[in-house]
């Protein structure tokens, strides 16, 4: 909450709290997300993670006090994978990056290549197992300009290899000035990257 | 006059006033419904034309007038709500709509009771007549838009929204159904405009649509009060009230 | 004008002469009674219905406070 | 990171969402072959109905071609957001860098291409069916066009509110039908005067009007609906 | 594991699945009501097209009315399996040891309930306001009660068919949605007697057959359309 | 596929193969389950573990090869959790298992408390969070009676206690004369238990 080195914040949060179907799930949260830092949320289901990141995110403002400063566009994965069963993922991921910028369909194309669809690229999306559903909206990560990303359980559905793999661009992300907040109940191997919000305690780690 | 606005915003001083002042409205409005209708029914005299139907007059007018006004104050409570999002507009838009859907509901049966001696059918589409069971469903649709949310804080909100676009469409839609009949108007049904009353009849007649609005402003009172406890349920003044109850009881 | 001249005056007034003209009504009697019954029906709903609602929670909450504070302070289960 | 692009232009982005919308539509031929489909019964309907005494339903042609527009406007406007509710794409679409209001309008245009506008185009083929003059045929697409684009708008309305509830179409209808009359009647009566041989220009610009009104102010109560709902 | 229990009685399984169905279409009072007053409002857009002569609408009453219940019938058939479909649960459905046959009967059930058997009940209402004479009246529910059950039956199918978005699915979908043409002609045939005064007896008892067809055979076919469509 | 012990196999599954989209995912698969056993499917995504999970449940027959002898009933989870976001836990619960038995409403709400639902047998599924709604479709493997289980990444969205608890769950089936065949990309704790089929070799090990 101090003004300190706020010139380089991504986003405050201030005295956050939230009260879900008569229980207080979190209340006097305040943190700071800075270039560099890659943030874990942490709690057992219920916790309201799922929720603290969707206010983070401007989607949820229903019984929560608190503010949320947004200083740098953010990027947002939630747990539904946004992934049109009728549509072929390099359909599914020309859309969901078109609010952003216009990317080529070579660099989309990339893209899907990186996150091991190669091959998968026009096929309709009903057929695709559930990993490779999800990697189709993690692709995005590729495309993104955003310093700040929101991740809610990006490794689920993910084999190993893709699991390290998307560990090893969140840390090319934080370690290029960007910063991540991400819920997992995996612990990441890049523990010595992670920080920590508790979230049944209601305290900042 | 900023602090009475903000007392407005104030659950628990609505609260006590809307109980003060329904201590005094309330037999207020049930004595005028009362000497309303014992004057309607028993001392006027039969229209020349339609006979003793006539006194369903003395609820069907009435009930229509409100109705109508009624849905002004639930879409001025709306905007007011989404605008200045003040809270308390948002609890009276939320209690206007069961209140007008009734209102209107009597209006339409009575009026559908009254035109079977009259008109010799139950139903005729008449442009009022279609414009009052249009507003019904202005009014059913935004009392089930409420209901089937659960987020109650969201569903005042969505109500609001939708009050706001019946305010616009309101007068659109009257217009048009009036238009619409004089267009088509049948020989067959013409509905008399009813201004050549007679004072006997009048009299009672205005009495009774004071009393339906003080009815109104009461209902409104009293829905307003159960909606702020429910919503207001973890402040201390409701658990207050809650454990004062319980000592009662 | 005393009060007996002024009852006289109202009984005077009176349009039905006896209850069964009253509930007759020239024929009319069963659609306007009916009409009226209806309106009584519904305005009496319309009173009561948010008086019960609101004692009736006021009543739940209370019995919830109670149930809470006879119980030792526990936190809401999600674990 | 990749190095930062700007923000495209926001049309570009309008014309993918517009582009999407209709190739999902085309890939589930169901949704747009059922109101089609149900249009052909009921035209076909009518004469069963009424004895096929040409004259009786000439006069009704009119009035029938607008109902069932109206009717298939109606039960498909349900699902404009439903689905992208379900999969988490109008979360996407909130939080894109994009003004909303011109996104809702794109998603609009989508809906109104797939439901009224394609109705607009074969009514021509309805109409002989049940004898509406020729006369009236031009009035009768100009006044199907205007006015399905004004019922999408609505029917948008009513799309966005509903959307995060989960319950049966039912309440959508319920919402939106009484918004739906003023079309309703000034679309018939455009059509019936033009099969009289009065001018329809009137009536026609009534609905233009009432577009130019729901384009103004129908995206804001979307927009404004959708936001609830997402966050219900 | 637990200890084994038996199966249950197949019916208590049925009676299990249309309450569930029942529950999620009403699952609140007010949800009851929601497709009365659409039936109300659909009803009153007709007098708005039309025109309001009273015995121009009584001319139309029974094609109204039947017009109403396709409707619903179509429109809401799409979805009778899509949910359960799109989370898993028609999986289970498939899985339980269970008589498919009567579990699909009990969908079917559950639909016709919230659509046919509602409208039926409530349509001598409606009825009333468009003018019907009184006469007409017990043809008029019987003959939606019977016809909208097989609208019902014979719309599983088609939403069997294209729960899992195959193409095939859909086309044989519009093939079959023809299928409702006779149900229409009967049924509004069978009040249009009534309404003259005619035995309408001849009209329901075809109505009958067909419903008898429809429930010996449309389940079959539902049930092979539900495994071609989870078996993606 | 030797008929050796055969008498209490649960599963008998002969030369399976399976070709998806003009891709062979494996070919000449032959495996027995007996009770006691605990099988882990493995593969990266899209390596075809879904799709033999269908395949062994019967849900799934085109463009198989081979012939799967089921001996004793199954429980089949897969992928969506068949949750309706409109009824509640038990009623969703309760519609689960009115397919296999009867059940009491003291033993649903027994199993709902045991996936830590207590409290929550009455609210619309839509509220809950992601781990709970899949916790409801986990509450299931507490009323069924059937010996084989097949799991389709059961872990996914439990956090580590639920993890825990259900490994234990799995582990108590097994030895008390289940077998379980599942899915999933974490490692489970039960290694000592759980014999694997590798598929992107399409070999049995
Ligand atoms: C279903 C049937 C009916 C409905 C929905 C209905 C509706 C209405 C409404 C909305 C009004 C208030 C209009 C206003 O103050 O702006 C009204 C007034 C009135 N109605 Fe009805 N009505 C119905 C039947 C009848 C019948 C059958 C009669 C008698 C023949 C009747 C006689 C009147 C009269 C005399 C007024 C007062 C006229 C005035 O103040 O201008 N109504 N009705
Ligand atoms: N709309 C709502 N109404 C009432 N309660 C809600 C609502 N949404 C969420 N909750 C409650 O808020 C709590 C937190 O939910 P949330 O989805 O944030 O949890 P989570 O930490 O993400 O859990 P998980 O690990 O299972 O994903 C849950 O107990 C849930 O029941
Ligand atoms: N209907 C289908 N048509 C064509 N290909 C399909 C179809 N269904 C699945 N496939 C393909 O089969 C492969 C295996 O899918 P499956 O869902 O079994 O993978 P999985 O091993 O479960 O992967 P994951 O770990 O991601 O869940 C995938 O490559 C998928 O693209
Ligand atoms: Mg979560
Ligand atoms: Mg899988």
């Amino acid at each position: 909450m101090a003004q300190g080195q706020d010139g380089a914040a991504l986003l405050r949060a201030d005295a956050l709290s939230l009260e879900r179907g008569g229980r207080e799930l979190f209340c006097g949260l305040s943190f700071t997300v800075r270039p560099g830092q890659l943030l874990q949320i942490e709690g057992p289901n219920g916790a309201g993670k799922t929720s603290l990141l969707r206010i983070l995110a401007g989607l949820s403002r229903y019984g929560f006090g608190g503010r949320v400063h947004r200083q740098a566009p953010q990027l947002y994965l939630g747990h539904h994978p946004a992934v049109k069963a009728l549509l072929t993922p390099r359909e599914n991921l020309a859309w969901h990056v078109a609010g952003e910028g216009g990317h080529s369909d070579a660099r989309i194309e990339a893209a899907l290549e990186q996150v091991g669809l190669y091959g998968y690229e026009d096929v309709p999306s009903m057929t695709l197992s559930a990993g490779q559903h999800r990697r189709v909206n993690l692709a995005r990560l590729y495309l993104s300009s955003a310093p700040l990303w929101l991740l809610d359980e990006p490794f689920t559905a993910i084999d190993k290899a893709g699991v390290a793999q998307l560990e090893q661009l969140l840390e090319n992300h934080v370690q290029g000035g960007g910063a991540v907040i991400l819920t997992s109940h995996q612990a990441l191997q890049l523990t010595r990257l992670v920080e920590f919000i508790h979230l049944d305690a209601g305290l900042v780690a | 006059m900023w602090s009475f606005f903000h007392k407005l915003g104030s659950p628990p001083w609505l609260f006590g006033i809307a109980g003060s002042i329904l201590r005094w409205l309330l037999p207020i409005t049930l004595v005028a419904l009362a000497v309303g209708l014992v004057w309607g029914l028993l001392f006027t005299h039969p229209d020349f034309r339609q006979g003793n139907s006539y006194r369903i007059i003395y609820i069907h007018v009435p009930a229509a007038v409100v109705a109508l006004a009624g849905y002004y104050v639930m879409a001025i409570a709306g905007a007011v709500s989404l605008v200045w999002k003040m809270k308390m507009a948002d609890v009276a838009m939320r209690a206007c709509a069961p209140i007008g859907a009734a209102l209107t509901f009597i209006a339409l049966v009575t009026g559908s009771i009254w035109g079977k001696p009259t008109w010799g059918t139950w139903w005729v589409w008449d442009a009022r007549i279609t414009s009052m069971l249009i507003l019904l469903f202005l009014y059913l649709g935004v009392v089930a838009l409420y209901e089937a949310y659960d987020n109650k804080e969201a569903a005042g909100k969505a109500c609001a929204v939708l009050s706001l676009v019946g305010t616009v469409n309101i007068p659109i839609i009257y217009k048009s159904v009036d238009w619409w009949y004089s267009l088509h108007q049948p020989a067959s049904i013409r509905f008399t405009g009813g201004s050549t009353i007679d004072a006997s009849m009048l009299y009672p007649l205005l009495l009774m649509i004071v009393a339906f609005y003080c009815l109104f402003t009461c209902c409104l009172l009293m829905n307003m009060r159960a909606e702020l406890v429910e919503r207001e349920a973890r402040t201390n003044w409701v658990r207050k009230l809650a454990r004062a109850g319980e000592a009662r009881a | 004008m005393s009060v007996a001249q002024w009852v006289a005056q109202l009984d005077q007034n009176l349009y039905f002469r006896s209850v069964d003209a009253l509930l007759d009504m020239e024929g009319h009697g069963a659609f306007v009674w009916s009409a009226y019954l209806i309106t009584t029906l519904v305005v009496l709903a319309m009173l009561l219905l948010p008086l019960r609602r609101k004692r009736r929670f006021l009543r739940q909450l209370a019995g919830e406070l109670k149930r809470r504070e006879g119980s030792p302070r526990t936190k809401g289960g999600g674990d | 990171m990749s190095p930062a692009s700007r923000p495209p232009a926001t049309s570009a982005f309008c014309l993918t969402l517009v582009r999407r919308q209709l190739t999902l539509a085309v890939r589930r031929p169901v949704d747009i072959g059922n109101p089609l489909l149900f249009f052909a019964m009921v035209v076909a309907l009518f004469p069963l109905g009424l004895g096929p005494a040409p004259d009786k339903l000439a006069d009704f042609a009119p009035g029938i071609l607008w109902i069932i527009a109206l009717l298939s406007s109606l039960l498909s406007s349900d699902t404009v957001f439903r689905s992208d509710f379900e999969d988490g794409s109008l979360e996407q679409l909130l939080l894109a860098p994009q003004p909303l209001y011109l996104s809702v309008l794109a998603y609009i245009l989508a809906h109104w291409l797939i439901t009224g506008a394609l109705l607009a185009l074969v009514s021509p083929l309805f109409a002989v069916m049940i004898n509406l003059p020729s006369a009236a045929i031009p009035a009768l697409v100009c006044a199907l066009a205007l006015g399905t684009a004004v019922l999408s708008l609505v029917g948008g309305i009513g799309a966005a509110l509903t959307v995060g509830l989960k319950r049966g179409g039912m309440l959508i209808s319920l919402l939106i039908l009484p918004f739906y009359m003023p079309v309703l009647i000034f679309g018939s009566a455009a059509v019936r005067q033009a099969a009289l041989g009065a001018p329809a220009a009137p009536y026609l610009a009534i609905l233009g009007a009432m577009l130019c009104l729901a384009i103004a102010l129908a995206p804001l109560a979307i927009a404004a609906g959708l936001r609830i709902s997402v966050d219900a």
